[in-house]
């Protein structure tokens, strides 16, 4: 058995600076590697190929591949379990140092887990096998969940609130270039040469792509040696200020319009020292591209055989990676198993730095050329048209057993137990084409590579290289080069044909390719284990199973077997998928078909996604000028309403919140009340056609209101109900003045330009919003006229000549103010209007004569609760409150405001059959027999005492309800079946766990029925 | 005919290496006619399907679906299921379908997970709170189980939420519904299938219908890619698709189908217990089985056949839940997709005869029918069977957006889902 | 009575963001916001032509393109396209009053709505070479300078506020300058978003006002 | 999340503008002479077409302006934008392959997901 004591780190080559070590630790090992390391490379070069267990069966699983294609390698990241990253990919992952990474999803541990249990007895979890049993009694699901939910899932989420920070950006590019392999440069450069806004993503940390995979020497690009190539191709990006080249960068999504999602890691890489605190730990690029060139390369794809999941089973495209990018040998003593030449460039580089290699098993019968002469030179042993058929090793695969196939594909030969602590395999190369089919091209099977090539393009993008289905080198970047020149020109710039690098090498091509759906097996088939999903443990016995089951489609296959459903996706397991299904069926891969690509190519952080709108930034604070007066008093609480904050009450010393809005509204009737009212809804409504508009969109007529008047107006939708409601005042013959409510106010305006421009676009009429340039006090109380005759410069507010209802204009201190005489307290009161930049002046400046010595007015701030409670006590609804989308007018028993002829938005929704009946909810006046008792808002109104049993018929429910220290009792207001023909009768409040309440049935304008002795 | 699943089965299989499990359902050929056609494989057109048989005896019947069964909304849903609906007529459809989904896995021999685990609805300030416990109030009187709780219950059922009162949409309280929960979705759609298949309804996949012939107002015949079937009744379930079938017989629907996006994380260990769902910062997550986190994201304004939305609609969607739960910031999005919603006027389903004698329209249940599947597919296939509606299904009638009579649920107590 | 003497405060203008200071970074990027200009919205047909606005102002126009401003010779007033039927006129601190009896003047009789909005907006003020990278941060309008040139006036979407984005004439060799015009209650919000962004080029993040207290 | 181009400010990003709905809906006048029925076709039925159709857009975030855009529902293409009161413009989109309408490329349909063995680049 080899000695894994010693390291596996080659002693030169690899793009790695091994001048400078990084000490990570992994499952509590102390380990180095070297900086330019992932976690993969690191550990296999420290022997480590078990790094995780598997999602059902939780056997052991290793390293398979080399990029974020690898299936089960992902482990804990962090020491902190506030701030840990679950699921990490390990080659992924670059090291640092003080890196520590867990496994996750075994115990008490990595090499011994309980949870392997699950394997022993796996022959009784088939695919689906949940959908079987526990449909309880005796086995009922809510008694099971809890233990499955306990197995399933991967990592553990943090238990702390995330410290680090993301940003998003925006760009727009000419070209947006998505992989860096030479096809991808290529492209960048042709694209750039000619003028055009280039952005060029990649994936990993350095440009190259395939060309990392090979030993630096093996390859010259325009007379230079791999490594100088591509630093000269870089630098000349580099200098390029029309180019943004992003490495750790992937695109994870294309949407529509060629708008893709680029995910650059910033900093992950790097030690906590080492980040610099102002750069984000992720960021999001939102590129919108004219034109975009897919380099994404190509996947390699692994051999489905019986106990194919050994950790040291790995693909052979990723064991040069490893040799060639890292330095690392991923064994001391390797077998190959191949369908195609490329694979045994591994044998070769293998035997050359210095590993064994017991041999080279290729499906394919026939075998020609120079690779046998290469295998040859090497003293390889070579067994055509032969099979691995079976591994050993519980940790670590340690032998195969090697048969000879017949010309059906039958076993041939006797047991060949060979040992070996790696196995690299290739079925061969696929295109990468993820994106491609999100940007909802068509996908075409190309039989000759036995895979899925972009076929018709939706979107302006184009495939170049192997993502194209074009493995060779040179082929590969003169189509890079031409798609750049293209892709330019497609943009406006001058097209220039340009030269492209000459590439010689003697890569070894994946030629002519067999592919077997599943290699024989000696075994019963009851036995066989040959996974097709490494991460979710599926097994091509799992598929069986479902197409047994008659779940014939590909996406019914997937969800029953949960194949390709894992944080891989399936991106090397879902063609051996497709393939081994058509193979099941008797058809051909294409009528089989391919499950959806989506979004992302692959798991994208979430605060990364959410970006810097969160915090404090998640949602715009609306504040008035006068909020910073508000803030300095000490007990002040604020309500949203929409994105505004108003101040909701203000609370003194010792008060409650009930306490404070009883104060307040006593003092708004008794002495002075003011009110903050700067956010409700202003428009200017100018021209000829004002009044015909006006007409139009309220219930009622505005033919006559003189300037200098003021109206209350109803607004319905087309539904026939209410929306919103304001006064509006007439400012000039063709201009007024429109409120509307805080929270409608947005709303109001499109509703309104909408008609104007869409459906009355003969109107002479222009909207503007003026919401925020004024400033509004709104002054109640009586005697309040003596404050206002105070604060403004002479001007007399004399209620008898100076009407309700009315406005003038005047100034305080010389600055220009309008005054309204409008009111929804019932109260006397003055809305003051003044230019929003003197609007705390003029707050300050009114309480200023509450603080004089002498003859101080008893000036009292409150807030919208109590605003609220003193339109109640007027019995003036509040729309969104007291409806709910679902009133009418008249239901509102405002029938005064729905002018007779004439038509008007939302009017012929009034007279249909059902909305014109007598028995709707409408609004009445609700006083509880019990004066002292207020009820719950949202209380359902019913008809008896007792509570019948359910479903208790309900006549309605409770909108408003206050204690009224005016009226000293309590009040409510609630929409009742038939509630206008019920004045006088009885109902009940029904109450949790307690006796319905009597209440009485009143009109809604309480101050007038306690005069009137009603209540 | 398939065989009975149960514990003894599976070690039976396991033991002999599950060569003996049979078909879940057949894959018949189609019959040149049916006494019902129903259009459309999803969970609702399989439940009206499964009860056409069950309680009205009507089998030589079929389920015709131009993809495969389950590939619409209701294999893209988040599953959550709730009955805390405000009006009556929707309390009384949403819970008559939460008592047959407490009970639905047994009765169709086939684990669809129903787990009751509870729906938290959030409220964020004092009008969302007064309309939720106004809905509270109407469930206790409905017979619906429905409770409120304060910020401190919500944080004990729901630990990883942030109640920090210093938010921008603080969580000032909750209702609950403990009964509410979530299913596996195919399991649900397969177990329909297969029970229904099992008594001989005729499942049609990959089949799609292009006509729908009539003569004086009576349905005829239907023409299908797969050929032609005679039929006096035809029940479309189409989902977002309605409208285009409703063409076929020239009805125009109160209908727009617009894409609702949908993302699941990677899995993870168990990290929340129930469902939540805030309006005003608008989050739906739960977790599934497997692991990962279920999430919903915003539905687009425009109508789209794509099964794709926007990509700054997921942004939101994180940022909203960042709010919520601070610590899913370092999770990962693994997958994500968009459904085809239809949306109606009122956010209430419609369950109805038309003007053409024979056809009947089950749809716009838009972004939240998946909880009333069993019971959309039993009071539709009451419909179908018996040509007048139940005193469930009357309430859903087409006429009501003649009469004004809606069943106005996005009203204040909006909540979809 | 006698009534002593009221403790009137002194009058006192106030701008959105008095609050918050200039900031400026290492390499030029400079934040501010430039209170209290005066602003004028003006809709009318556009047919109805450049007459009656230069006719008794002095100086003012109209832009003859979508989406660009005009300013004035003396660069006193400038005017904002923002819709085919609606322009905003900005002037220096005050400068409003005197546009408006000019615009009144010329526009009577004419079908059209002149609104004051000097205090409904405010304006925030970036300049320097990395003012376009911090704002792509915040928009999704294509900030290169090959798309967004002096003169441009663009309405967009700034992180959840809207805002009208224009470029500012600082003439040849002056650092590029942007303003952003944007409503009084967003401009905090704002303010505090494009800190956020500029903290990569030295500008010190600033957090929006919060506090409120909106739980009893 | 596509483009759209705004006739008075070009091509913006989608996220500037707001939705209104099917286009070239009239409303009839609500005090004259309409029966339930045809009132309720004007509020609430809806076209709601998998193919071509207009539709109502708003720059809210720019010049404020309503305008129409012509976009095929299948695939969301857009075919053209034209003003208020104009006329959709006369332009062919990818016709339905599917008889439920879905477009033979670019589509959500998983039918279309992959070319057929004798189609045609
Ligand atoms: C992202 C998302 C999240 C959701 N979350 C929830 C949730 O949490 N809770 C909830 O209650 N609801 C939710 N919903 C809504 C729910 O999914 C749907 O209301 C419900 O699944 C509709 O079921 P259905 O069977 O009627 O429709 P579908 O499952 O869509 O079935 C309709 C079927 O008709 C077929 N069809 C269409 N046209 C034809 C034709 N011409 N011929 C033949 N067949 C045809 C389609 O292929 C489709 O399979 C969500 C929806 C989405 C998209
Ligand atoms: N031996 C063979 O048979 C064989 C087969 C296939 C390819 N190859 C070789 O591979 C090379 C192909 O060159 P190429 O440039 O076409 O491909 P490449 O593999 O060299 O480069 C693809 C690059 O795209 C990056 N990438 C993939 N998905 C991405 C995403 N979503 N976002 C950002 N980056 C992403 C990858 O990290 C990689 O660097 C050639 O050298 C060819 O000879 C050889
Ligand atoms: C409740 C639920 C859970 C899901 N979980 C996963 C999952 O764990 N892994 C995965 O790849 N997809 C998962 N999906 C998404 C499906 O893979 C698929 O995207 C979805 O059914 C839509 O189909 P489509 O993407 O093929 O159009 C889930 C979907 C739903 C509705
Ligand atoms: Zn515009």
């Amino acid at each position: 058995m080899v000695d894994l004591s010693k390291s596996l780190r080659t002693v030169s080559g690899g793009r790695i600076d091994r001048s400078i070590s990084v000490e990570f630790s992994f499952d509590g090992k102390k380990l180095s590697g070297f900086e330019g390391d992932t976690l993969a490379s690191a550990l296999l070069a420290n022997g480590q190929h078990m790094v995780a267990r598997s999602f059902k069966y939780h056997r052991p699983r290793g390293i398979v591949a080399a990029g974020s294609e690898d299936p089960a390698g992902i482990v804990q990241i962090g020491h902190d379990a506030l701030q840990t990253d679950p699921n990490t990919r390990v080659t992924e992952q670059e090291i640092y140092n003080g890196l520590v990474a867990k496994a996750q999803n075994c115990w008490p541990s990595l090499s011994l887990d309980i949870g392997i249990l699950n394997d022993t007895f796996s022959d009784f979890f088939p695919a689906g096998f949940y959908y079987k049993t526990f449909m309880g009694p005796p086995l009922s699901w809510m008694n099971f969940e809890p233990i499955i939910r306990k197995a399933a899932g991967l990592g553990i989420a943090p238990k702390g609130a995330d410290k680090d920070r993301y940003d998003s950006t925006n760009r727009h590019a000419d070209v947006l270039v998505i992989g860096g392999g030479p096809s991808g440069m290529a492209a960048a450069k042709a694209a750039a040469d000619a003028g055009a806004r280039v952005v060029l993503a990649e994936e990993t940390n350095q440009l190259g792509g395939a060309l990392l995979s090979e030993p630096d020497g093996s390859i010259s690009i325009g007379g230079n040696k791999i490594d100088t190539a591509i630093d000269q191709l870089r630098a000349s990006l580099e200098e390029n200020p029309n180019v943004i080249l992003l490495t750790r960068t992937t695109a994870f999504g294309y949407y529509g319009d060629n708008f893709v999602g680029l995910w650059e890691k910033v900093s992950d890489h790097l030690s906590a020292e080492d980040r610099q605190p102002l750069q984000p730990r992720q960021r999001i690029w939102r590129v919108r591209a004219k034109q975009v060139v897919l380099a994404t390369g190509s996947l390699e794809r692994p051999i489905v055989f019986d106990g194919n999941d050994r950790p040291g089973i790995m693909l052979a495209g990723a064991v040069r990676t490893y040799l060639h990018r890292y330095g690392v040998l991923c064994g001391r003593r390797a077998l190959v198993f191949a369908n195609n030449d490329s694979a045994w460039a591994t044998a070769f580089d293998l035997h050359d730095a210095g590993a064994e290699v017991a041999g080279i098993i290729d499906l394919r019968r026939d075998l020609s050329g120079h690779v046998l002469e290469n295998a040859a030179r090497r003293g390889i042993t070579i067994y055509a048209g032969s099979a691995i058929v079976a591994t050993e090793g519980s940790k670590r695969v340690t032998a195969a057993d090697i048969r000879r196939l017949d010309e059906h594909g039958n076993i041939a030969s006797a047991t060949n137990w060979i040992t070996c602590d790696l196995i690299a395999n290739s079925a061969g190369w696929a295109p990468n084409v993820a994106l491609f089919s999100q940007s909802r091209g068509k996908l075409r099977y190309d039989d000759s590579l036995q895979a899925f090539r972009p076929g018709k393009s939706w979107q302006n993008e184009r495939s170049v290289g192997a993502a194209n289905g074009t493995f060779d080198l040179q082929v590969g970047i003169d189509e890079g080069h031409l798609a750049g020149v293209e892709a330019a020109a497609a943009t406006g710039f001058k097209k220039r044909a340009g030269k492209t690098a000459k590439a010689k090498h003697n890569m070894l091509m994946q030629t002519d390719l067999k592919i077997i759906a599943q290699i024989p097996s000696p075994k019963t088939p009851k036995k066989v284990r040959a996974f097709i999903d490494l991460q979710d443990d599926v097994t091509t016995k799992d598929i069986k199973v479902a197409i047994q089951e008659g779940l014939s489609s590909v996406e019914h296959i997937k969800r029953y077997t949960t194949t390709g459903m894992g944080t891989d996706q399936g991106k090397i397991a879902n063609l051996n998928a497709f393939a081994f299904i058509a193979d099941q069926m008797d058809k051909s891969v294409p009528e089989v078909g391919v499950t959806t690509f989506r979004q992302p190519y692959k798991p994208v952080t979430m605060g990364a996604l959410a970006g810097q709108h969160v915090g404090e930034h998640f949602m715009p604070r609306r504040t008035t000028a006068m909020h910073p007066w508000h803030m300095a008093q000490k007990g002040v609480i604020f309500e949203p309403v929409g994105d505004w904050l108003r101040p909701r009450a203000f609370l003194q010393k010792g008060e409650s919140f009930e306490q404070a809005v009883q104060r307040e509204s006593k003092a708004a009737r008794t002495g002075i009340g003011i009110l903050d009212a700067s956010t409700l809804g202003k428009i200017d409504v100018r021209g000829p056609d004002a009044r015909k508009f006006l007409n139009r969109i309220y219930t009622n007529a505005w033919s006559k209101l003189a300037p200098g008047k003021c109206r209350y107006g109803l607004m319905l939708n087309e539904d026939g109900m209410v929306m919103d409601d304001g006064v509006t005042a007439c400012i000039a013959d063709d201009h007024f003045h429109m409120t509307t409510t805080t929270g409608g106010a947005a709303n109001v305006l499109s509703h309104l330009e909408d008609y104007l421009q869409t459906e009355w676009p003969e109107l002479k009429v222009y909207l503007t919003t003026t919401t925020e340039q004024t400033s509004v006090a709104s002054i109640c109380g009586p005697g309040c006229d003596k404050l206002v005759s105070e604060l403004l410069d002479n001007f007399d507010p004399d209620p008898a000549t100076f009407k309700f209802m009315d406005w003038r204009d005047g100034r305080i201190d010389g600055i220009p103010v309008r005054v309204y005489r409008i009111s929804f307290t019932g109260e006397l009161s003055y809305e003051i209007n003044i230019d929003a930049s003197y609007g705390l002046w003029l707050w300050k400046k009114i309480f200023a004569l509450s603080q004089r010595e002498g003859g101080a007015f008893d000036i009292t701030p409150y807030g919208t609760e109590t605003m609220h409670l003193l339109r109640a006590e007027k019995g003036f609804v509040i729309v969104g409150q007291d409806t709910d989308g679902t009133a009418t007018p008249i239901d509102l028993g405002m029938n005064w405001i729905v002018k007779k002829d004439g038509d008007f938005v939302g009017r012929r929704s009034l007279t249909r059959s059902d909305t014109s009946r007598q028995d709707r909810k409408q609004l009445v006046g609700l006083a509880t027999l019990d004066p002292g008792k207020v009820l719950m808002e949202g209380t359902q109104i019913i008809a008896t005492e007792d509570e019948t049993s359910t479903p208790v018929p309900m006549l309605g429910h409770v909108t408003s309800s206050y204690f009224s220290p005016n009226l000293g009792r309590s009040i409510a207001m609630a929409l009742v079946e038939s509630g206008h023909t019920r004045m006088g009768q009885t109902l009940y409040a029904s109450r949790k766990g307690d006796k319905a309440l009597a209440v009485k049935i009143v009109g809604v304008d309480f101050i007038q029925e306690r005069t009137d002795g009603t209540i | 005919m398939s065989s009975k699943y149960n514990l003894f089965s599976l070690i039976r299989e396991g033991v002999r290496g599950h060569t003996g499990w049979q078909s879940q359902w057949r894959e018949p050929d189609l019959k040149s006619s049916y006494d019902a056609v129903i259009i459309g494989g999803g969970g609702h057109g399989l439940a009206t399907a499964y009860y056409l048989a069950k309680e009205h005896g009507m089998t030589n019947i079929a389920v015709i679906e131009k993809g495969w069964i389950g590939g619409g909304n209701s294999g893209r849903n988040t599953t959550i299921v709730r009955s805390n609906y405000l009006y009556d007529a929707s309390a009384a459809i949403y819970n008559h379908a939460l008592r047959l989904w407490t009970n639905l896995g047994r009765e169709l021999n086939y684990n669809i997970m129903m787990s009751h685990r509870g729906v938290l609805n959030l409220a964020h300030d004092e009008g969302e709170a007064r309309t939720l416990k106004r809905r509270v109030e109407a469930n206790r009187l409905n017979g619906v189980d429905s409770e409120w709780l304060d910020a401190k219950q919500v944080k004990n059922f729901c630990p990883p939420i942030s109640i920090d009162e210093n938010m921008r949409y603080p969580v000032i309280g909750a209702t609950l519904q403990r009964s509410g929960g979530v299913n596996r979705h195919d399991a649900v759609v397969w177990g329909l299938a297969r029970a229904a298949d099992s008594m001989g309804v005729d499942i049609i996949q990959q089949c799609e219908v292009t006509g729908i012939n009539t003569s004086n107002g009576e349905i005829v015949s239907i023409e299908t890619t797969k050929g032609s079937i005679k039929t006096p009744k035809v029940a479309s379930v189409a989902a977002g698709h309605s409208t285009v079938i409703a063409d076929m017989v020239d009805i125009r629907l109160p209908i727009e189908s617009h894409p609702l996006q949908a993302l699941v994380s990677e899995p993870l260990k168990p990290l929340i217990p129930c469902v939540i769902m805030s309006n005003a910062v608008h989050v739906y997550v739960s977790q599934s089985d497997k692991g990962e986190l279920v999430i919903g994201a915003g539905i687009d304004p425009y109508v789209s056949y794509t099964q794709r939305g926007s990509f700054d609609i997921i942004e939101h969607q994180m940022a909203s839940l960042m709010e919520l739960f601070p610590i899913f910031s370092r999770l990962r999005m693994m997958r994500q997709w968009g459904g085809i919603v239809d949306v109606s006027p009122d956010a209430s389903p419609i369950i109805s005869k038309t003007k053409v004698k024979g056809f009947y329209m089950n749809a716009g249940w838009g972004t939240g029918g998946w909880k009333a599947t069993p019971g959309s597919g039993h009071a539709f296939a009451d419909l179908v069977a018996n040509d007048t509606p139940n005193e469930i299904a009357a309430p859903f009638a087409l006429e009501r957006f003649v009469t004004g009579n809606l069943v106005a649920e996005h009203g204040a107590a909006a909540v979809a889902h | 009575m006698v009534l002593s003497k009221v403790t009137s405060p002194q009058i006192e203008r106030l701008s959105p963001l008095s609050h918050r200071t200039a900031k400026s970074g290492p390499d030029g990027l400079t934040l501010q916001e430039s209170p209290h200009l005066g602003k004028l919205i003006l809709r009318m047909d556009q047919k109805v032509g450049n007459k009656p606005v230069t006719a008794t102002t002095k100086g003012a126009s109209l832009p003859s393109n979508p989406c660009t401003a005009v300013t004035s010779k003396n660069g006193h007033i400038s005017t904002l396209w923002l819709g085919p039927d609606e322009w905003m006129f900005i002037t220096e601190k005050d400068g409003e009053r005197e546009l408006k009896i000019g615009l009144d003047m010329g526009l009577t009789g004419l079908v059209h709505q002149l609104v004051n909005v000097t205090d409904y907006y405010t304006s925030i003020d970036i300049s320097g070479h990395q003012a376009r990278e911090t704002l792509m941060n915040l928009t999704t309008l294509d900030m290169h300078a090959r798309a967004f040139k002096v003169g441009d006036v663009k309405g967009s979407l700034f992180g959840h506020a809207n805002a009208y984005l224009w470029q500012l004439n600082t003439g040849t060799g002056q650092p590029e300058a942007f303003r952003l015009i944007v409503r009084a209650s967003m401009a905090d919000y704002l303010w505090c978003l494009i800190t956020r962004s500029a903290r990569l080029f030295g500008i010190p993040e600033e957090m929006p006002i919060s506090g409120e207290k909106l739980v009893i | 999340m596509f483009i759209i181009q705004c006739p008075w400010c070009g091509e913006r990003d989608m996220s500037e503008f707001s939705c209104g709905g099917e286009a070239h809906i009239q409303r009839p006048d609500g005090s004259k002479e309409l029966t339930d029925e045809e009132w309720a076709q004007f509020v609430f039925m809806r076209q709601n077409p998998k193919g071509r159709y207009a539709e109502r857009w708003n720059h809210s975030a720019g010049c404020r302006q309503w305008f129409n855009v012509l976009r095929n529902t299948a695939t969301d293409e857009q075919l053209g934008v034209y003003k208020m009161g104009e006329t959709p413009p006369d332009v062919d989109t990818l016709e339905p392959d599917t008889p439920s309408g879905e477009a033979p490329i670019g589509s959500g349909n998983d039918a279309v997901k992959i070319m057929k063995p004798d189609e045609g680049e």
